[in-house]
């Protein structure tokens, strides 16, 4: 692939962007360590440095506007990391800006919206802190120019998404949640670790634009390797299958986390990780194939699921899976698909996150009700929630000429081009996705009120509904203004390369119609389910597939029996083996030397006459010996 | 000026001056050992600033004196890069456990003396200097066996229940160890027929390949039961759960490291050839160290066990590094051994406080420590997560390079070594969610936040682990010259990548 | 023909051994090594017969009064233990064992 | 043969012994003659002055004279290198052992009463007190000089007598727990006396091999080696049982445990001291000078004995509870550790070596067994000492300084560096590795290693198991056992410090090895 060359000493506002990283890190060092004291102004602060990162990001990206594609692409030198194998630096070209765009843009808004979410809650600071944390890492994950920069980044949002579905630590069922999400995170970048000495081993540098530069020339067996490698790391991090099931799980946090992490930014790291490595993937084919297979497996796994669960956030949190996977079948595709990957990652980013807020809204005003089965009706009650909300449902389904429309078209049509089949899945995902995103707004907004009797649902405050608009705003017009004249896919080619022919944008084509179809079918279904018709307080039992889509399709228990119970065994055997065999035969060593001695303490009987025979017999012994000696 | 024997000499002084102090003198005694033990701290800094990473000579600040002529045997002392850094460990964290076992010896439990605990840490301190500092075999023989009785002496009698069952143990598993390693030592004088013990003498005096095999078990024995290695550990759980938090901290943080240090230092260099031929051997005892200690840990009920655990994982690592005999490999063992000092030094002084608390050692009666104590809690966290080698904090550093380095020329052994990250994952944070989150146990209602002068013991701690896992270039820039001296010595080859990718494409920016 | 006193004294030393393991009575038991020290007295004498020369028969002598020193110091510990124990049986002294 | 030819006798180099042994004949005379009020006033400065005289002989001819070059007493004795230095170490062994001795109610107010008679409370409420043990000290002491320095097999015997014939007597002594104490007296007695047997029939033997008792003839005559060579070998193997038995080699060990568990502590202490280190140099001399050339046949079966000694000592040691018995193993195991130097021959540089290292082994192991016993007397209960190791619990806690010191023998015992018996272990196990014994010094390592725990479980007992209710008294120690302990603490401590001077010393001893 062709991309412009990496330029050294970046000036300006790029050269300045490692403040992007260090606002929010000094913002949650101060509130950690600050304490209490930090209670009272802990929030803004918070706020303050996320907004001081998206202000440095729009500089560094109005600098970049300002220059040539061919001077895109800047490098800032920050230090010697470890010496001889990383410089610890920052690469400043367009696919990292917009990243840093969108995670500082939504990550403010949400950064605001929490102001009013949290509250009540005694621990606002230390939210607000691991929230500056996450911000920190995700943009030293995107911004890095090596991958090990990447890897701290990649663990560092690890932690920070593990302290913030765990930030209600006292509820045990968080606690497991974070801990899971951590751990089947740590399976994935196992795989990414070892991607990463893969490519060290091969080309003696883990700096992008070096390793790039030569990765075609490797072994095609190595480079598979390393493809597939970091696609571990990016089905951790972005809950592909298999490493899908902590995901649902991690709605355990407070609803602001599944709208930034779990939905906007961090899960979509995989992605970042597929495209950015592009140079490798495109030099293996056959990794390259097997992410499109993850991504179309995981859109349709996702779907499935979204389509059981009574739970609105885990509903979206299927949707979630299913989007990015989405992503992956485009990030899959090669250049043609990057551009799409990437802008439906940002739409998505806005619209989910907004349908997330709206969710956290819809349960702030339901006093924490989760289950939608005791919503309905609300539209009368929360307006705004539930058109902005609505916006997000539209975009999401692909509703025409809204955002989603335009990206997951254009990763439909690509996927086409590529391999036919891959197209007709997705296509048949984006129909499932009519109907659970329709069921979900049916179910919550419209229909008979099923309210608990002590609910008195009422708007939210304006500190959490501004958000709400600005982000429906982007998920109307964002879709449409990146991918119409290919704006995106230029913009980023400096950084992975363009397409031999740019795809026009045709919306009569045969696939495009079908999705618009099985769309509106979906929603249809949905209306009739659970719009007009009554919706049971309880879910009904719902066939074998109903409840193989409940079970998250079974995945919690496939790991429960292949992994957790045999590690339970395994663990409980090598204690026995180490307390019993390994330590036993030292302490049996000490007490069989222990009991010959015993035993021969007898033979001194105490019978001089017993002695003086000892005497004759060792006098025999050594006379005999010395004889024998003799002989030799 | 005599740097070396100065730091040995002041500890030494320091720890008869502390016995020397009148009965019941307790308070005296403390601050006594801690103003000794901050000397000796200021000292080393002072050393290591004037230590010149570049140097062409081997050893700096080296002293040699004639000790006992008729064994050939000099007091000599001077430090390399990894010497230093391992004194400077050392140096660090006597001063803390000193204020961080302030009320360990003076528990209501029996009456035992105050000042002898602070006099045995103070001759503790001594000898854990000159055996790094060590450059006279011999010398380092002589300090790596009396080392123990100190420690013996501080677990047997101001440890927990099972004291002397564990400190017995503990003795006699080393003392074999050694035992074995004197013959070894003996016979390479004997063998080696230089006439002299000094370590750069005898480097290559060895030739004979089978002479060179035997005294190579000779030394790796005892370095592996020191370690320890897998199989040889199982008197480290209990020793570090019986000893009290402080001795333990030196038990795992230094002590060990004696061995995986000699391993590079001696076992490497003085018998290369052997090295190799035993490297597999080495590598399969490290690798299944890494696995069976991680997964041993995560089926502890007594927390301190289960850190002793991880730290016979850590152990595998660190060997690991060590045999895998590449330029990543070796500095990253050695930045690991210092990392491993002050990550389980931070966890085994939580612990501590934990247990001081709660008067209990057993997880299960801990529960949401995290609502009462968040400071305890936060910092039992961040101490965890740098035992589990999350980036960012100065254990990922040496991990990274110790598995990287290994994986340049050992695929298989590295990548199981690398499935310890998940593992690591499972041990701490399980210990971390049974103790600090969950609803509150009431026996852990009411348990005081870290005082000050806790805080004063783990928050320098922690600065450390971070600001190495940030910044680890200072100590790796001292590492890095001493582990291609002894790789030299050894005489292996760097790997070459398969398509080297070629510097940093140049430019210039706006 | 020095053989057969050699001979003698053998069998005279195998005796004086054997007695003192079997013999009860620390008395016999302290004659049976006497006869032992005379067994090799014979020996020595024997020798000196077949070397020509006298220094086995000097040590003859020698071993004679070493071995009456050795009766003096005996009798006196025998005779103290009896009068303490009223037996002279060796077998009764064995508080000492293990 | 109407003329013969007046012996010629080198007084002089004879003079540390021949002072002591006139010495202990005044001491009879003083049994005899003076009052028995004044006679414990007389016997003590006579018999230190006696041993601190014959060790300021001693460095005389080291540092005035001259080591002689040839035997005296027409090669009947022999007082080279090697025996001045074994003739010091004993001298100054003697010094502290007697200091000990010195100390009241070691000993029986008048052996010849019956235990619980009343005859016996008499004599303890006259304040008897049985003086003659001095001068029978100081004929044992005599007897040990003359034992390392003789030349010849007569000579050695009789020494042999000499020595053990007073220890015998000296055993019963004991003022408590007199029936253990006879009976380790008949015990020590009756098997000497047998051991003794076989040693002068293996001479006999040697005699009527080699013509002759001179160990240099004996030598001379082993390169002839005609039909006669079953001689040798009995002869070879009968003394070595004489010899082992009193180093107490395994399996002639069986009395030691008893006998220095019976006898009077201060005499165990001088047994455990100068008659070990008065047998190694009968040994070495038996075995390097008389048997030197026969070393390819008896080297073999010494390695048997010596593992033996060494692995039995360690092994039955764990198991004891009184503490002279453990300690009486020790010395066994130590006695093996000893053995492997013996075996260490080879050139004459080797020998070297390991001589030195032997006669370096010997004294701190000497020094530190003292120190030893001396405090095991100071530990007191009802009954007299503390013997039973229960008894010794939390001693740590009661009287820290005491344990300290007898933790730290211990210790030295077990060869922890920075202490004398490290050194010690080392000198010979370095000599054994380099005379190609290495399987030996495995061996010996890994049964020091055994040895450690009962050493270590001692500490244990001390230090970290609580007082028991009625614990044992420590006794104000005498000036004589205060001093003693001083000394040995301050030689262990030194030794293992600086151990140079000391072994140059060693050195130089061994330098020309033993004359013929």
């Amino acid at each position: 692939m062709e991309t412009a060359e990496i330029i050294q000493g970046a000036g300006g506002a790029i050269g300045a962007s490692w403040l992007m990283i260090a606002l929010p890190l000094l913002g949650a060092a101060i509130l950690l360590l600050g304490g209490r004291r930090t209670n009272g102004w802990g929030h803004l602060l918070g706020v303050a440095m996320s907004l001081g990162a998206f202000v440095v990001a729009v500089l560094s990206f109005v600098q970049m506007l300002g220059l040539d594609d061919s001077r895109r692409r800047q490098a800032v030198e920050l230090f010697d990391f470890i010496p001889g194998m990383v410089k610890m630096g920052l690469l400043i070209d367009p696919l990292s800006i917009s990243f840093a765009l969108l995670i500082t843009g939504v990550g403010s808004l949400i950064h605001i919206y929490s102001i009013g979410y949290m509250s009540h809650d005694p621990d606002r600071r230390r939210f607000f802190a691991y929230l500056n944390l996450f911000v920190a890492a995700m943009l030293l994950l995107v911004l890095a120019d090596n991958y090990v920069g990447l890897y701290i980044g990649w663990e560092g949002v690890g932690l920070a998404s593990y302290l913030l579905i765990g930030f209600w630590q006292h509820k045990p069922s968080a606690a497991t949640a974070a801990k899971k999400a951590f751990i089947v995170n740590r399976v994935g970048d196992f795989g990414l670790a070892i991607g990463i000495f893969t490519i060290w081993t091969t080309f003696g540098s883990v700096a992008y634009g070096p390793v790039f530069e030569v990765a075609g020339e490797a072994d095609q067996g190595v480079l598979t390797a390393i493809g597939l490698l970091l696609l571990l790391g990016a089905c951790g991090k972005s809950a592909q299958l298999p490493l899908q099931s902590w995901l649902l799980d991690a709605m355990e946090g407070p609803t602001p986390v599944s709208a930034l992490i779990h939905a906007a930014t961090m899960v979509t790291a995989g992605v970042y990780l597929v495209v950015r490595s592009g140079a490798i993937f495109e030099a293996a084919s056959t990794a390259q194939f097997v992410v499109t297979i993850v991504g179309v497996a995981t859109l349709l796994a996702g779907a499935i699921i979204g389509c059981a669960k009574d739970d609105i956030k885990k509903a979206l949190a299927g949707s979630t899976m299913s989007q990015i996977g989405y992503m992956m079948l485009a990030a899959g595709l090669g250049p043609v698909g990057y551009a799409f990957a990437i802008a439906h990652l940002i739409t998505h980013g806005f619209f989910k996150a907004n349908m997330f807020l709206g969710a956290g809204s819809v349960m702030h005003a339901m006093n924490d009700e989760v289950d939608m089965r005791k919503y309905g009706g609300l539209f009368s009650v929360m307006k705004v929630t539930a058109i902005t909300f609505g916006i997000g449902y539209l975009a999401i389904i692909g509703f025409p000429l809204l955002s989603g429309y335009f990206t997951k078209d254009g990763i439909i049509e690509s996927a086409m081009h590529v391999n036919p089949v891959l197209g007709w899945l997705a296509v048949a995902g984006a129909g499932i996705t009519g109907f659970y995103m329709s069921r979900v707004m049916f179910m919550t907004f419209f229909g008979k009120r099923r309210w608990a009797p002590d609910a008195h649902p009422h708007e939210s405050p304006a500190v959490m509904t501004i958000p709400l608009v600005i982000l429906s705003i982007g998920s109307v017009f964002l879709g449409a203004y990146l991918i119409l004249g290919n704006r995106l896919m230029l913009f980023l080619a400096p950084a992975v390369g363009r397409p031999a022919d740019l795809p026009g944008f045709h919306p009569f084509s045969a696939p495009g119609l079908t999705t618009l179809a099985l769309v509106a079918v979906g929603a249809a279904i949905a209306w009739a389910k659970y719009g007009r018709a009554e919706v049971p307080q309880v879910a009904p039992r719902g066939s074998f597939l109903t409840t193989f889509a409940r079970r998250d399709l079974y995945g919690d228990a496939l790991n429960e029996s292949l992994f957790m119970r045999p590690g339970q065994w395994l663990t409980r055997i090598a204690v026995f083996f180490d307390n019993r065999a390994v330590d036993g035969l030292v302490n049996g060593l000490a007490a069989g030397i222990g009991g010959t001695s015993g035993r021969m303490r007898r033979l001194q009987n105490g019978f001089v006459r017993s002695y003086a025979l000892s005497i004759l017999f060792g006098a025999a012994m050594v006379v005999g010996a010395l004889l024998y000696v003799g002989t030799l | 000026m005599p740097w070396l024997s100065i730091l040995i000499a002041v500890p030494v002084l320091g720890s008869v001056g502390v016995a020397l102090l009148p009965k019941g003198a307790d308070k005296l005694a403390k601050q006594l050992t801690l103003a000794v033990s901050l000397i000796v701290l200021g000292l080393t800094i002072a050393m290591a600033v004037q230590f010149s990473p570049g140097s062409t000579d081997r050893f700096q600040f080296a002293e040699t004196y004639r000790w006992i002529p008729s064994f050939g045997v000099h007091f000599g002392v001077g430090v390399d890069g990894i010497a230093l850094v391992l004194i400077a460990l050392s140096a660090v964290l006597v001063p803390i456990v000193v204020l961080a076992s302030w009320h360990d010896a003076d528990a209501p439990t029996a009456k035992r003396s105050v000042k002898a605990y602070f006099s045995l840490l103070l001759l503790l301190e001594a000898m854990m200097v000159g055996v790094f500092a060590a450059t006279d075999v011999f010398l380092f023989y002589v300090f790596f066996e009396a080392m123990l009785i100190p420690m013996y002496f501080m677990i047997g009698s101001y440890g927990g229940a099972q004291r002397s069952y564990a400190a017995v143990k503990f003795l006699l598993y080393s003392l074999f160890g050694g035992l074995l390693m004197l013959v070894a030592v003996i016979a390479l004088y004997v063998i080696a027929d230089k006439g002299t013990f000094m370590f750069p003498e005898l480097i290559g005096a060895i030739t004979d390949p089978a002479t060179q095999k035997w005294l190579f078990l000779g030394f790796f024995i005892a370095f592996a039961i020191k370690a320890p290695l897998w199989p040889f550990h199982t008197w480290l759980p209990d020793a570090a759960a019986q000893a009290p938090a402080g001795a333990a901290v030196l038990l795992v943080g230094v002590l060990d490291k004696v061995g995986t240090y000699g391993m590079l230092r001696f076992c490497l260099e003085l018998f290369p050839d052997a090295s190799k031929f035993f490297t597999p051997l080495v590598l399969v005892l490290s690798v299944v160290g890494i696995v069976y200690g991680a997964i041993v840990a995560i089926g502890q009920t007594d927390m301190k066990r289960l850190i002793a655990y991880t730290s016979i994982s850590h152990f595998g690592f660190i060997a690991m590094g060590v045999f895998a005999m590449t330029a990543n490999a070796a500095s990253g063992a050695t930045l690991y051994m210092v990392n491993h000092g002050f990550s389980t030094g931070a966890l085994f002084l939580i612990a501590g406080f934990l247990i001081y608390r709660r008067g209990s050692h057993h997880i299960q009666d801990y529960g949401g420590v995290q609502k009462v104590a968040p400071v305890l809690a936060g910092t039992f966290l961040v101490a965890g997560l740098s035992g589990l080698a999350l980036p960012g904090l100065s254990t990922f550093v040496s991990e990274f390079m110790v598995l990287i380095g290994t994986y340049e020329r050992y695929v298989v052994p590295a990548i199981i070594a690398t499935s310890g990250v998940v593992l690591a994952a499972i041990y701490i944070l399980w210990m971390y969610q049974r103790v600090a989150n969950g609803p509150t146990a009431e026996k852990v209602q009411g348990m005081r936040d870290l005082d000050s002068r806790e805080k004063w013991v783990i928050v320098p701690l922690l600065a450390l682990i971070v600001a190495l896992g940030f910044f680890p270039k200072p100590i790796l820039d001292v590492i890095n010259p001493a582990v291609d001296k002894t790789l030299a010595n050894v005489s292996v080859t760097e790997f070459k990548p398969a398509v080297p990718a070629v510097a940093e494409p140049k430019g210039a920016g706006e | 023909m020095t053989t057969h006193y050699l001979v003698l004294s053998v069998l005279l030393f195998t005796i004086g051994a054997v007695g003192v393991l079997i013999r009860r009575n620390a008395i016999v038991a302290f004659m049976c090594v006497e006869l032992m020290l005379n067994a090799c007295n014979l020996a020595f004498v024997t020798f000196a017969r077949q070397h020509g020369n006298l220094d086995g028969q000097i040590i003859a002598f020698f071993v004679m009064v070493v071995a009456a020193a050795e009766v003096v110091v005996g009798l006196a510990i025998i005779v103290t233990i009896f009068r303490t124990r009223r037996s002279a049986s060796i077998d009764d002294a064995n508080l000492l064992k293990y | 043969m109407n003329d013969i030819a007046a012996p010629t006798i080198e007084y002089g180099q004879l003079a540390p012994m021949l002072l002591v042994f006139g010495a202990a004949v005044l001491g009879v005379l003083v049994e005899a003659f003076a009052p028995r009020y004044l006679r414990r006033s007389i016997h003590i400065p006579l018999t230190l002055a006696a041993l601190v005289g014959s060790f300021a002989l001693v460095l005389v001819q080291v540092f005035v004279s001259g080591v002689p070059t040839s035997p005296a007493a027409m090669g009947a004795v022999a007082v080279d290198g090697p025996t001045l230095f074994l003739w010091g170490v004993i001298a100054a062994l003697a010094f502290v052992s007697v200091l000990l001795i010195n100390d009241e109610d070691n000993f029986v107010a008048q052996a010849a009463a019956v235990p619980g008679s009343a005859d016996e409370e008499d004599a303890e409420i006259a304040g008897f007190s049985q003086t003659e043990v001095y001068p029978l000290v100081l004929f044992a002491v005599g007897g040990m000089l003359l034992f390392t320095a003789s030349n010849d097999l007569l000579i050695m015997f009789v020494a042999l007598e000499v020595m053990s014939l007073p220890l015998y007597l000296l055993c019963g002594l004991a003022r408590r727990r007199r029936l253990l104490s006879q009976e380790a007296a008949v015990k020590y007695f009756l098997l000497g006396a047998f051991s003794s047997a076989f040693f002068l029939f293996g001479m006999a033997m040697v005699y009527g091999f080699a013509g002759s008792v001179g160990l240099s003839d004996i030598n001379a005559a082993l390169p002839n080696v005609g039909g006669q060579e079953p001689l040798l070998v009995l002869g070879t193997a009968l003394l070595g049982v004489g010899l082992l038995f009193k180093i107490g080699a395994a399996p002639f060990q069986a009395w030691k445990p008893d006998v220095y568990q019976g006898a009077p502590t201060p005499i165990t202490a001088l047994m455990a001291s100068g008659t070990l280190v008065a047998a190694f140099g009968a040994l070495l001399r038996v075995f390097w000078v008389a048997l030197g050339n026969f070393d390819w046949d008896w080297r073999p079966v010494m390695w048997g004995v010596a593992i033996l000694t060494m692995v039995a000592g360690a092994i039955l040691a764990i198991t004891q509870t009184d503490i002279k018995r453990m300690l009486a193993y020790s010395s066994i195991a130590h006695a093996g550790f000893l053995l492997t130097g013996v075996i260490a021959t080879g050139a004459a540089e080797q020998n070297r070596d390991a001589l030195s290292g032997i006669l370096f082994y010997l004294l701190v192991y000497g020094i530190t067994t003292v120190g030893a016993f001396a405090i095991v007397t100071m530990v007191r209960d009802a009954g007299g000492e503390a013997g039973h190791l229960s008894r010794w619990a939390g001693l740590g806690k009661r009287s820290p300084m005491l344990a300290g010191v007898f933790a730290f023998f211990l210790l030295a015992f077990a060869g922890i560096p920075l202490t004398s018996g490290f050194f010690g272990k080392y000198a010979v196990f370095s000599a054994a590795v380099a005379g190609g014994v290495l399987p030996l010094v495995l061996v010996g390592v890994v049964s020091s290693a055994i040895a450690a725990f009962f050493y270590v479980r001692v500490i244990v007992l001390m230090f970290f198991s609580d007082p028991a209710a009625d614990g044992p008294t420590v006794v104000g120690p005498s000036v004589g056992t205060a001093s003693v302990v001083a000394v040995a603490a301050a030689a262990t401590v030194v030794l293992g410090v600086f151990p140079e001077p000391m072994l140059d010393l060693a050195d130089k001893a061994a330098s020309a090895l033993f004359v013929r």
